[in-house]
């Protein structure tokens, strides 16, 4: 009989594309199918262990990236693994410009010989050996992708055809190959049987099926599945004894934030005030969020979460503090003027907690504090387009990492960056935070390094307009005859390791 | 005696699906200040037709109407010129000549309000006109359910009063009222027209009734005039076969058994009238010149035309018999 | 259809003939423009309001970069003035192009053609048992009029057109499927079951053009809560409108006429009532399908069912505009086509109708 | 052929004051009851709506009849507000739709010829159209809200009232009254706003009746989807969708779904009784 | 002894404001062979009376008393035995043939169905009955005919085939209500002339309901006049129309236009209306409109007063009128 293995989660997929696939279930899958230079163990996502490359050098300057091929790499149909394929396929993702392309912003590929690749960077960028690990750098079988259409040209956005050969099969060198692909129902995996490395696949099948959350629940109960992935902590309560929860810490931050100097509407320029972006840090009662968000979910006491280097610590966070919230309000001078409060509204839920909850809360401790909050949440196609474009009053957004490490973080919050600009907090507005994140970005020393991501948080949380609020529990729900469930910030599950 | 409406070769037309159908096919007449002329005619041989062309309800294709030495306009979106409003028409519904939802002194006082006056004058108007034919003052504030069939038709009567009319068109006022109601009403009308001078088309499928009423008769058949002529003539001479024909169908209510003779056949479609003489096909005295010329109304004497061969060849009216 | 008069009847009566074959190009033709118009209302209630698709349908570092939105505009054509991509759809669509979705960054009609069928599925069979049911009902309620069955009847109607779908979904699942255990989980088949060869899209009636009798069963077991919890409405629209029908005929003269003949009850439902009251419930049934194509949003959402309804919502709250205006033109077509159907069926059926001159 | 008028027109109308209907005594009943719920909110909530505290999920207890939800907020509280927001916004919505649908109606039937088909065939494209479709894009794009929900419902579900009114102002005008008060000199403008606006208004009135509990069911189906109201808004929709989350919780989702029920049950049952006390012709033209 | 006896027959139909008795106390006879015709003003209750024979009655609608068909007591039949009644021994034509025909039928259908089920005859037997019974009431081409549906044919054809239905099973009684009141008088004759064929012909006996008092005269040999629901008075239609008794038929005769022409155009009319349903005055229920009503008929419900061996009429004070006062 053949081993089955299904697991339930909401779909967030577009396609087994590597080069054009970003979202988390498209990750799960490609992690399966696809190897990349190198990857992570388990639920860790600080420690890089080889891929495909079994060797890895960096230079001093962290501009450029030595990869050696692992020389028993092979892909599925058995054909040998070379630089060529990795050049065209970091090459295919940068070109097709889909929504991963960015991971490869300023990196160049070259292949010195066969066995070898090298990425430049022009300015140090410690990060690259984390973005390596990212599905979406996926290495494909370059002839057999090139046979179906695909393309690693300048033009590859237009040239490249090999979206839909994709769907039906995989060119990859994983566990598992693409038995059949639905965009709404299910992906099914069978097994790689010539598999080139040491952890061969533990099941013949993988379901991956796209159910509602609250369904996943039912199912994982009577056992009709084998692993529910997207169970909010409450719903990981009382599912009885034939399975087993699995804990970690999320890669989502929750973070509350104030605009800056958008032109939409009078209130603004009090929300801006270093006053009002105070009562808010100290008026939210985090406690209570916290107790929302539910088993193992921890207050962010910084954006960076947990489980990266840098991160803070639990006595750094803010406390609660109304009468200082009170009076700082009172300074800001905003009063009764209404402000509105933007999120993800139509329902939408990230492990479990929905943003209209979580705005319902935070709205509630406003109100204590003399705020008159408006909870405008929209559908994501309304909402983000808002948030992206500074166009909201005040925020509850979430940051999942790009990459798995700190960077990621300070080069998009700090003044000027990208979420920076969505608050409205213009390049060099704090010259404090800046300097901060231009140090950690170009330092080697992982000590160092780590300190400096501290330093930043810390300023953060004194001036940021941006208010982390809660880093919840990643859980997944597994029946107890699966092993090696591990949740990862990336792919979630690692489906390869299963058994 | 004033000549206040004249018909002078009046045609009127629907169009149905593609085809024409010719209602009414050249109609003269003429309708005098205080006479009432009845028209009579089996059922959809144009009566209503001709009474809504008159009014100007319909567009006659070919033709002229005049009221009062005035050719009638269709009724269009706007107001109808007030000369008109002296040109009325009574329908034969009593149910659906009322607004069901509207009390009927604004549905009298109306045609009042719409000549400018103002709406207290107007409803006291109304009360004066229920009087006038027989209603109590108070009815003004009911609605048209808390009447029977006859008294609606009086309530429609007094709008029509409303206009101060010169000549009025019912149709078939009475036919779907109960013998008593219907003497009532028909009373009524007499009264009003000798009253007011009016000149009135009274228009019933009922011949005995007509006859009781009426001042000349006019008798339709298939879109035409056939015979026209004074009361006593129409009723004691008849000089169309279809005339004697319609006559002798009536049964008579005196307790003798009389056994009324039918007219085989049924009016004839409209869409495909017969040729010649339209009364040919059902015709006992129908010569094979019938089917080919179609006769024309001719005089017989005064107030007497006839539309039938066998009276233009000049035989005697009375020499008609069909027994 | 209704005379007319002077000069406007006279173009009519250019304009059209009588007989079948002109009322059927008549109909067709409208119904051309009908969904011309469908589309015309999607595309313009959607550009009308605000939202902004690459937003929607790009992550948070590919929106940043210039260069990815830009490609992805040229993709879907979003970075032409909105007439032209109008006109562009339009053109696209008399060669069966209905555009690509932003969501699932596929050919739309691609989408459709496996969405559809598994709505239809469930459509069908919920039209299918409402029409009986409701039929039966009816027809119940109505001889019974004012005794008890048709109090209970009546009350059990209104209560089916009353229940909010969305929750009656919820329930019938939690109860079928999680307490009770007779209903199968979510979807059209079990986990990693292999959908038979596709003919029609019908799961069902594939399976039994294949002779695979155990993924017939299989389909069938899954469609039937969700078709059931559809069917509900539809059986409270069509038992109400049935009883109405019937109570209506009953008081005609033939009907009278027909019992003072002496005939049997049954035959005088049958023959004299159920056949006018038939054309009727028959129209009616048919908009119910049209609009159970629509209203099977809400249910499909509870049942994860791959269908037009949670194609819909996803393309409406992505704000997807190929994606909706292909959905809507499916329904509307769907719908039009229903309308279409019951008239020619009218013209059939009903000697009247062909007889009118 | 002659109509003989004597026997169909003189049956007395059949038509039953609602208030010998006992289902529509009992819709009244449980009208009555939300709206009084409703008015008197803050008085009969035993708790504030949204005031969160600690615990959550308490099941149904002589505390919180209902239970709490996932910010402990009371149950019943939160239906008793509900209905401050179902029942309004139903009404309004469908005042809205018949507004709009009578407008149109009416200037169809005035005006007739080619206004009148025109206005016509973009009836028929929006009854074609997949209203919930439209509803959803329009909600999700002007962003969610109750008020927005209105509006998007609103654009799809006025065309009902504009063929009932064209029916009927077309079939009025078939009526020897209206070309009576023609013959007395009322423009048809008139005619259409003084002499017919009696005949339309009962019809709408009745068809709006019926239309309520529709219009509850959408707005609590857009609700449900994340596409009306707001948090923290009570809304029974959203509560629903709640308690879909958390089916073993079930009395998260159970009582505010039948809170919809009977709520739209009691304007079935009265609209109905509505349509059965009207004459039957009229009655006919609103089920067609 | 007569073919249908019909005994204190009181119809009780509930009307929007309560129960009302549409007809009241009726009795009459209709023997072998015979005409009786039945008139009286809109309301009066003659097709509840006609209805009520058949168990057809309205929804709702009740009778009691007693009525006695070929010598068995019919009022308290069941369902099953009425409709063993209906079609094969009484049969009835409804006014409007336009409506009473189903429009959807073929005509062989409707004049075949009643046959095939109380006869149990074969469908080709039942054709020629068919043939034979069009072929009866005049319509040309009964071969083509039965294949045809209603709405191609006139009204005058219709009340021809609605005739020829009601035949089909050869029942002792035949109810016409109203079967000429849509027509035209051209073709209302012929029907006439075709209804006294066939009682000549079949011995057939037959109601006829009208308010018309020519057809009445044509047609029946007897009358009996209603007024709110009640006889008023009854005899031989010869002696009924010309020599009436009754203040309210005598007001009938005199509202009818008459044969000979009057001076003057305006018609005798009894005035005021008639009550409606649920509304008859106490006593005598002609009373408020009655010209000779003393302060019994108020009171008091007038009793019969036999004029004759076959003439009555329910008045108190009409014994002191003869004919002549009541003309004025
Ligand atoms: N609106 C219409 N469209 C087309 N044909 C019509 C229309 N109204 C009447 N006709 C036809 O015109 C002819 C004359 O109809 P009209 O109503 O004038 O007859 P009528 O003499 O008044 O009959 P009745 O006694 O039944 O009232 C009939 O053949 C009828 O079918
Ligand atoms: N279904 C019904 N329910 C209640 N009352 C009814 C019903 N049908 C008729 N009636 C009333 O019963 C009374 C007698 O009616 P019936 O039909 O017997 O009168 P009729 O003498 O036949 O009158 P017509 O000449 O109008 O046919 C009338 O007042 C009528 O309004
Ligand atoms: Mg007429
Ligand atoms: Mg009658």
């Amino acid at each position: 009989a053949t081993k089955n293995l299904t697991v339930e989660t909401v779909f967030q997929l577009t396609s087994t594309d590597p080069a054009r696939s970003f979202e988390q279930t498209g990750n799960m899958i490609n992690r399966a199918l696809y190897e990349t230079l190198l990857t992570y163990k388990g639920g860790d996502a600080s420690t890089q262990v080889p891929g495909i490359a079994s060797k890895w050098s960096v230079n001093a300057g962290a501009t450029q990236f030595t990869f050696t091929i692992d020389s028993r790499a092979k892909f599925a149909d058995g054909t040998k693994i070379t630089s060529a394929d990795v050049v065209f396929s970091l090459n295919r993702l940068k070109n097709v410009k889909g929504n991963p392309s960015s991971l490869m912003n300023g990196i160049t590929v070259s292949a010195p010989n066969a066995s070898t690749v090298v990425l430049t960077t022009e300015k140090a960028t410690p990060q690259v050996l984390a973005i390596v690990t990212s599905p979406a750098l996926g290495i494909l079988n370059s002839k057999v992708v090139k046979a179906n259409g695909g393309s690693d040209a300048a033009d590859a956005n237009t040239a490249d055809k090999a979206l839909e050969f994709l769907k039906t099969q995989s060119a990859g060198s994983g566990p598992y190959v693409l038995s059949s692909f639905n965009l709404t129902t299910e992906v099914v995996l069978n097994k790689n049987t010539k598999y080139w490395g040491a952890a061969k696949a533990g099941y013949d099948k993988i379901i991956v099926r796209n159910v509602p959350v609250n369904v996943q629940r039912l199912n994982v109960i009577k056992g009709s599945s084998s692993i529910a992935v997207d169970l909010s902590p409450d719903q990981a309560t009382n599912l009885g004894n034939k399975v087993n929860v699995v804990t970690g810490k999320a890669s989502n931050v929750f973070f509350f934030y104030l605009s800056q100097n958008s032109t939409f509407s009078p209130a603004t320029k009090f929300t801006a005030d270093a006053k009002c972006i105070e009562a808010v840090r100290y008026g939210i009662n985090y406690k209570k969020i916290v107790r929302y968000a539910g088993l193992g979910a921890i207050q962010a006491p910084g954006i960076i979460p947990s489980f990266f280097s840098g991160a803070l610590s639990q006595k750094d966070a803010i406390v609660q503090d109304t009468a200082r919230a009170k009076t700082a309000f009172d300074a800001c001078g905003i009063k009764d003027t209404p402000v509105s409060i933007g999120y993800w509204g139509d329902g939408g839920a990230v492990n479990g907690l929905n943003f209209g909850s979580l705005a319902a809360l935070v709205e509630e401790d406003l109100r204590a504090i003399g705020f008159k909050p408006k909870l405008t949440g929209a559908p994501i196609a309304v909402s983000l387009p808002l948030y992206r474009d500074n166009k909201e009053e005040m925020g509850l957004w979430l940051w999942g990492p790009d990459w798995p490490d700190s960077t990621n973080y300070t080069e998009s919050f700090s003044p000027g960056t990208k979420v920076g600009l969505r608050m409205g907090w213009a390049a060099g507005s704090d010259s404090v935070i800046t300097n901060l994140q231009t140090q950690a970005s170009t330092e080697t020393n992982a000590k160092k390094r780590a300190a400096l991501f501290t330093e930043w948080q810390k300023e953060m949380n004194k001036r940021s307009p941006l208010i982390p609020l809660v880093q919840p529990a990643a859980i997944l729900v597994a029946n107890k005859s699966v092993r090696g469930v591990q949740d990862h910030p990336i792919w979630k599950v690692n489906l390869s390791e299963i058994k | 005696m004033k000549e206040i409406i004249k018909l002078s070769d009046v045609v009127v037309d629907y169009y149905r699906n593609g085809n024409t159908v010719r209602a009414v096919a050249g109609v003269d007449l003429t309708l005098n200040s205080g006479e009432i002329l009845g028209l009579v005619g089996e059922s959809g041989c144009g009566k209503s037709t001709l009474g809504k062309a008159i009014v100007g309800i319909l567009q006659p294709s070919q033709g002229e109407i005049t009221f009062d030495g005035q050719v009638v306009k269709k009724l269009t979106r706007g107001q109808r010129p007030s000369h008109f409003r002296n040109l009325q028409m009574i329908f034969q519904d009593p149910y659906g000549s009322l607004n069901p939802r509207r009390k009927i002194g604004v549905q009298i006082a109306d045609g009042l309000l719409v000549a400018g006056m103002s709406k207290k004058n107007a409803l006291a108007k109304a009360e004066d006109l229920l009087e006038k034919v027989g209603l109590p003052r108070a009815a003004i504030s009911r609605f048209p359910h808390q009447f029977s069939g006859g008294q609606r038709q009086r309530i429609s009567i007094a709008r029509a009063l409303a206009a101060s009319p010169t000549a009025i068109i019912a149709d078939e006022p009475i036919s779907a009222l109960d013998t008593s109601s219907q003497a009532q009403v028909a009373n009524l009308l007499v009264k009003l027209v000798e009253e007011f001078k009016m000149g009135m088309i009274f228009v019933s499928h009922d011949l005995s009734i007509v006859r009781r009423i009426s001042d000349r008769v006019a008798v339709m058949y298939l879109g035409k005039i056939v015979e026209i002529g004074t009361v006593d003539q129409i009723w004691n001479n008849p000089s169309h076969p279809y005339t004697k024909a319609l006559i002798s169908a009536i049964p008579h209510a005196d307790g003798n058994s009389f056994m009324p003779k039918d007219l085989p056949g049924d009016v004839p479609n409209p869409l495909s009238p017969p040729t010649g003489c339209r009364f040919h096909p059902r015709c006992q005295l129908a010569k094979p010149d019938c089917r080919i010329s179609e006769p024309r109304l001719v005089r017989l004497s005064d107030n007497r035309d006839v539309a039938c061969v066998l009276q233009n060849a000049g035989t005697s009216p009375n020499s008609i018999s069909l027994d | 259809m209704e005379p007319v008069l002077g000069k406007q009847g006279l173009k009519k009566r250019l304009l059209s003939g009588t007989g079948f074959t002109p009322f059927i190009v008549r109909r067709l033709l409208t119904s051309i423009l009908l969904v011309i118009g469908v589309t015309f209302i999607s595309f313009t209630i959607t550009q009308l309001v605000p939202g902004d698709p690459v937003a929607a349908n790009l992550g948070q570092s590919a929106y940043s970069d210039p260069a990815i939105v830009a490609a992805f505009e040229k993709e879907f054509g979003l970075d032409q003035p909105v007439p032209v991509q109008y006109i562009k759809y339009l053109g696209n669509l008399l060669q069966g192009d209905f555009g690509v979705s932003l969501s699932s960054k596929r050919p739309v009609i691609e989408d459709l053609r496996e969405y559809f069928p598994a709505t239809l599925e469930i459509a069908a069979v919920a039209v299918f048992l409402s029409f009986f049911v409701g039929l039966f009902l009816g027809i119940v309620s109505a001889i019974t009029r004012d005794k008890l069955p048709d109090q209970i009847i009546r009350v059990f109607s209104l209560t089916g057109v009353s229940m909010p779908a969305f929750w009656t979904a919820l329930t019938a699942f939690y109860i079928f499927f999680f307490v009770l255990g007779w209903a199968p989980g979510t979807g059209r088949l079990e986990p990693g079951g292999e959908p038979p060869a596709n003919v029609t899209g019908l799961f069902t009636i594939d399976a039994l053009i294949a002779g695979d009798f155990d993924t017939f069963k299989q389909a069938f077991s899954y469609l039937l809560l969700p078709a059931m919890v559809l069917a509900i409405y539809a059986i409270g629209v069509l038992t109400r409108f049935t009883r109405a029908s019937i109570l209506e005929i009953l008081g005609n003269d033939y009907v009278r006429a027909a019992r003072a003949k002496g005939l049997p009850e049954y035959l005088v439902i049958r023959r004299h009532v159920l056949r006018p009251a038939l054309l009727s419930i028959i129209t009616v049934a048919g908009v119910a399908f049209a609009s159970l194509l629509a209203g099977s949003v809400l249910v499909e959402n509870v049942f994860s069912w791959p269908g037009l309804g949670q194609y819909a919502y996803r393309a409406a709250i992505g704000l997807d505009l190929p994606g909706i205006m292909g959905v809507s033109m499916v329904v509307a077509t769907v719908y039009i086509f229903m309308n279409l159907l019951v008239d020619i069926l009218y013209r059939v059926i009903d000697p009247q109708m062909k007889d009118s001159k | 052929m002659k109509l003989n008028l004597l026997k169909s027109s003189n049956k007395p109308k059949n038509s039953e004051s609602i208030w010998r209907q006992p289902l529509a005594v009992v819709g009244i009943g449980i009208i009555a009851t939300w709206t009084f719920l409703a008015v008197f909110a803050p008085w009969i909530a035993p708790f504030d709506p949204n005031a969160q505290d600690a615990d959550k999920f308490l099941s149904p207890s002589s505390v919180h009849w209902m239970g709490t939800d996932e910010l402990n907020r009371d149950i019943w509280s939160r239906i008793v507000y509900g209905a401050r927001i179902s029942l309004p916004y139903s009404i309004l919505l469908v005042f809205l739709s018949a507004t709009l649908g009578s407008i149109v109606g009416a200037i169809s039937g005035y005006a007739g010829g080619k206004v009148d088909s025109f206005l016509m065939r973009v009836t028929d494209i929006f009854f074609a159209f997949p209203g919930i479709v439209l509803a959803m894009a329009v909600a999700a794009a002007l962003g969610p809200q109750i008020r927005n929900a209105v509006i998007a419902i609103t654009i799809v579900a006025w065309p009902v009232y504009a063929r009932l009114v064209r029916g009927l102002i077309l079939n009025a005008k078939q009526n020897d009254y209206v070309t009576a008060s023609a013959l007395l000199g009322s423009s048809s403008r008139r005619t259409m706003f003084v002499d017919l606006r009696p005949n339309l208004s009962g019809p709408v009135f009745v068809l709006a009746s019926l239309e309520v509990g529709n219009a509850l069911l959408l707005l609590s189906g857009l609700s449900f989807l994340g596409l009306g109201a707001q948090p923290p808004t009570a809304e029974w929709g959203a509560m629903v969708s709640m308690g879909a989350a958390n089916f073993d919780r079930w009395w998260v989702g159970l009582f505010p779904g039948l809170a919809i029920l009977t709520a739209v049950l009691a304007f079935n049952f009265i609209g109905d009784a509505l349509r059965d006390a009207l004459d039957p012709r009229t009655a006919k033209a609103l089920r067609d | 002894m007569s073919l249908l006896s019909v005994k204190d027959l009181t119809v009780t139909l509930a009307t929007g404001s309560g129960d009302a008795q549409a007809v009241r106390n009726l009795s009459f006879d209709v023997g072998h062979g015979e005409i009786l015709g039945i008139a009286g003003e809109s309301g009066s209750g003659k097709t509840m009376t006609a209805l009520s024979l058949l168990g057809l009655l309205p929804y709702k609608g009740r009778a009691s008393g007693s009525i006695n068909f070929n010598g068995r007591e019919i009022l308290a039949s069941t369902k099953r035995e009425y409709r063993d009644l209906r079609g094969k021994e009484i049969a009835m034509i409804f006014q409007d043939p336009m409506t009473s025909l189903h429009p959807m039928l073929t005509i062989e259908v409707q004049l075949t169905e009643h046959l095939l089920h109380h006869r149990k005859v074969s469908k080709e037997a039942a054709r020629k009955v068919a043939l034979d019974l069009l072929a009866t009431v005049k319509i040309p081409d009964p071969a083509a005919a039965l294949t045809a549906h209603p709405t191609q044919f006139s009204g005058g054809m219709r009340q021809r085939i609605a005739i020829a239905s009601a035949l089909a099973c050869e029942p002792k009684l035949l109810i016409a209500d109203e079967p000429t009141t849509a027509l035209d008088v051209t073709v209302q004759a012929g029907i006439l002339k075709l209804l006294h064929q066939l009682r000549n012909d079949r011995k057939l006996s037959v109601m006829v309901i009208t308010h018309d008092l020519g057809v009445l005269s044509s047609l029946t040999d007897r009358i009996l006049i209603m007024y709110a629901g009640s006889e008023v008075e009854s005899g031989p239609t010869s002696e009924i129309l010309k020599n009436a008794r009754h203040p309210y038929t005598k007001g009938l005769i005199a509202a009818l236009p008459g044969k000979v022409k009057s001076a003057s155009k305006n018609l005798t009319s009894i005035e005021g209306m008639p009550p409606e349903l649920g509304n008859f005055p106490r006593g005598c229920a002609f009373h408020p409109r009655c010209i000779h009503a003393v302060d019994s008929c108020k009171n008091d419900l007038p009793g019969s007063l036999q004029i004759s061996a076959s003439h009555r009429i329910f008045c108190p004070v009409n014994p002191f009128l003869s004919s002549k006062e009541g003309d004025k």
